[in-house]
């Protein structure tokens, strides 16, 4: 079964938005780079969010016109933002405080691959041929109080992401909490991978040959919907 | 980020009980956050165990929690000091444990807390009494000290301004201990004279971010 | 304390000599003093090992450095990125060392040198590949990894403005790793746009005190 | 002998003046609580010494006039000071990291004992009725890089201060590298005490009477000359 010949699979901005309808009220959030970015054009003022860059910025606002934008005013994706009215700014060490220190209560990562253990691996994969790179994934995944995972379900080649146990090396070993897919919203609890919320149309059999590990049904797993979205 | 202020001391103190360890900032009495300090007396709170740099001098702040018998411990640096009779009495009734901590070690060891550090080897005390029973460990020819984290239920620091938020700035040396508490607490507790709205701090000069605030209090005179 | 002007990027590069240790502020381009880096071409120094967060884009900067074989070793946290291809392509035939460090044990580490501590132990990174080789510890249950105070030769920071002593504010958040790189580098020479007498930046609001600061340079066009 | 007898001994602020002559130029300095604080008043602009105090202060100035005294401007002593322009704040961490990393040039500090090791003993007696204080003693004495103390060179009822051994509970072990006393100024290193300077009339013999440890002249020991101070 090929990944994208499933009808109904969410884009990665879909699968941004419902990720980002969980950030609790009032949650300081740490959003890492790929689909979770995105997520920040789904949150709602209601929702009372402040977001954190490991750059050095609490407060993180909206892409400014690109005549506006200031080379020194970025995310941790290096692409230009602005801050919002009570952001502020500080170094490094500070911001690693926040994260390890457990003052970020979520953070939605990108993903390689998640083990039924919540075992997180985003920061390479076996190809040593290219040098790797780890950036603050160890970090966020190891300090902040929630970490949350935003990635597609399979790979392009329809290898599955969810797995027994991660095949790359590990971000940070049991540490995964839930996970957004294109097709599911799945928790890791001590039971393993547990399906919320499955698309229309997609059965949870379906769901578990698309995985390398067994997933069972919540009591209340129900149709993961989100609205069409532009961009 | 949401509506960090409360209306009393008493909200500021909402949850304080029996047993926690509460930080208190302040160098002598720059930084300490009186209205607050002497607001736990309204409460029922005993058997506290304090984290401050001074154990309070005169009948005031930090002595007045001593003198009505609401502290079973203290970790700090500089107990004794010109007018700290109050402490100076219990201790030696042996009414009050006292831990001595090097007062850089001290702030480090709140520090390595808020930062989600195991612990730290310090030079600092090596070779002293203040080693007795700690890890040493010889590092590049040199002794250290495996120095652990020290956190808090209730952190009661004083600030200049706050905004809506929570951020903070300081008044001069009043700054000392307070922004590395803020960070070490379950429940951070500024008090402050004046409270702005959001945007209004320069976000350069933001000493302490809000997100390690919980709740904001305007200091007010004592009744 | 002492005026730490110098008028050029030679004076505020004397010293720099083969096989030393070398901090680079700078988060992306952010924070990246590009005129002291270039003029590191300027100077006859090699085999240096280079801190900093990335391993730099396009052909400026880091890049530069790199290109013109002067780094034998580079410690950082996220080498690649879009346009880093001078560093992937000597990293593939073999001909840059790398030391990869989580990015806020980077920083900390920098921090421990700075803070003239001997180590401390962090959970990041505990039960993975860069926890090969270090010790492993258990406190309260979670597992840490001992991590090593991490100094160097020279810091070379970017900042907004300076004043004559050296104390120095920054430029929003380019201030990432330069406060930090400041307090842990034998000669730190700070770039900057703009520089004012003693007691112009308001001293609640200066973020690097002028004692870690050995050298202020004026930012200039490369010819 | 005693030491209030000693004709030509040092008053407490010429042992202070005496001390800040040596201040190199240039140098950030941090002073003690009792004699070193008062060498604060004899520094010369043309030194052009900052000073650090570790509740989080660099560039203090003088004491203001009693009426502009503010209580959140105070010095270690919690005695009330001015900042000069070029001073600036912060917090009691990055104070200490100052300290310990060594970016303190000196530290002038009291002393009760200093033994010819170097071992400083400044913070408690064996009386053990009173409860002991440290405050930044042991973080000054290990992490300046240059520790100096100023004392007076026997206590009050005439036991000498400089020691084989020092009989109170050490601060740091060997880390003394001056001594400023009424009565010598004395260097300590590998050989032990070395007296550069004594008070005129006084002997290396009867120097030595008045400590517990011997003590060499340096190859240019000379007379101690202090200008007569008010104060």
């Amino acid at each position: 079964m090929n990944a994208v010949a499933i009808p109904g699979r969410l884009s990665r901005r879909q699968i941004a938005w419902r990720a980002a309808r969980d950030f609790p009220r009032g949650a300081c959030v740490n959003l890492g780079i790929g689909i979770p970015t995105l997520a920040a054009d789904y949150i709602t003022p209601d929702q009372d969010i402040v977001l954190h860059s490991e750059n050095g910025i609490l407060g993180l606002g909206p892409a400014p016109a690109p005549e506006a934008a200031d080379p020194n005013l970025i995310n941790a994706t290096k692409q230009p933002i602005t801050l919002i009215p009570g952001g502020c700014f500080f170094d490094s060490a500070l911001s690693f405080a926040m994260i390890r220190g457990g003052h970020i209560d979520v953070a939605l990562l990108g993903a390689l691959e998640v083990a039924e253990t919540g075992d997180l691996a985003n920061w390479r994969t076996n190809d040593d041929r290219y040098a790797p790179g780890v950036g603050g994934a160890m970090d966020l995944a190891v300090g902040a109080r929630h970490i949350r995972v935003a990635m597609e379900h399979v790979t392009r080649d329809g290898r599955p992401r969810l797995r027994r146990r991660c095949s790359y090396p590990l971000t940070a070993p049991g540490v995964v909490a839930r996970i957004y897919t294109d097709l599911a919203v799945i928790e890791v609890d001590e039971r393993g991978f547990v399906a919320r919320e499955i698309i229309s149309g997609l059965g949870l059999d379906d769901l578990v040959r698309l995985s390398d590990a067994p997933i069972i049904p919540a009591d209340d797993c129900r149709v993961l919907e989100v609205p069409a979205l532009s961009g | 980020m949401p509506d960090k202020r409360v209306a009393s001391y008493d909200e500021a103190l909402a949850g304080l009980d029996d047993g926690m360890t509460v930080m208190i900032g302040g160098f002598g009495d720059a930084g300490v956050p009186f209205g607050l300090v002497e607001a736990v007396l309204d409460t029922a709170a005993h058997d506290l165990t304090l984290v401050c740099n001074n154990a309070g001098t005169g009948e005031r702040g930090i002595a007045a929690l001593l003198k009505a018998g609401r502290v079973r411990r203290i970790v700090c640096s500089y107990p004794r000091s010109s007018g700290s009779h109050v402490f100076d009495a219990l201790y030696k009734a042996g009414r009050i444990e006292l831990e001595l901590v090097p007062q850089g070690t001290l702030v480090e060891r709140i520090r390595c807390a808020g930062a989600g550090l195991g612990g730290f080897y310090s030079p600092v005390g090596a070779g002293t009494d203040l080693a007795a029973g700690k890890e040493v460990r010889d590092i590049d020819g040199r002794a250290h000290v495996l120095e652990r984290p020290l956190g808090a239920d209730f952190a009661l620091i004083a600030a200049a301004r706050a905004d809506t938020w929570g951020n903070l700035v300081y008044a001069r040396a009043a700054r000392n201990f307070g922004p590395v508490m803020a960070t070490a607490a379950r429940v951070v507790v500024a008090e402050v004279r004046e409270i702005v709205a959001p945007g209004t701090l320069d976000p350069e000069c933001v000493v302490t971010p809000g997100i390690f605030v919980d709740r904001v209090v305007m200091a007010e005179a004592r009744s």
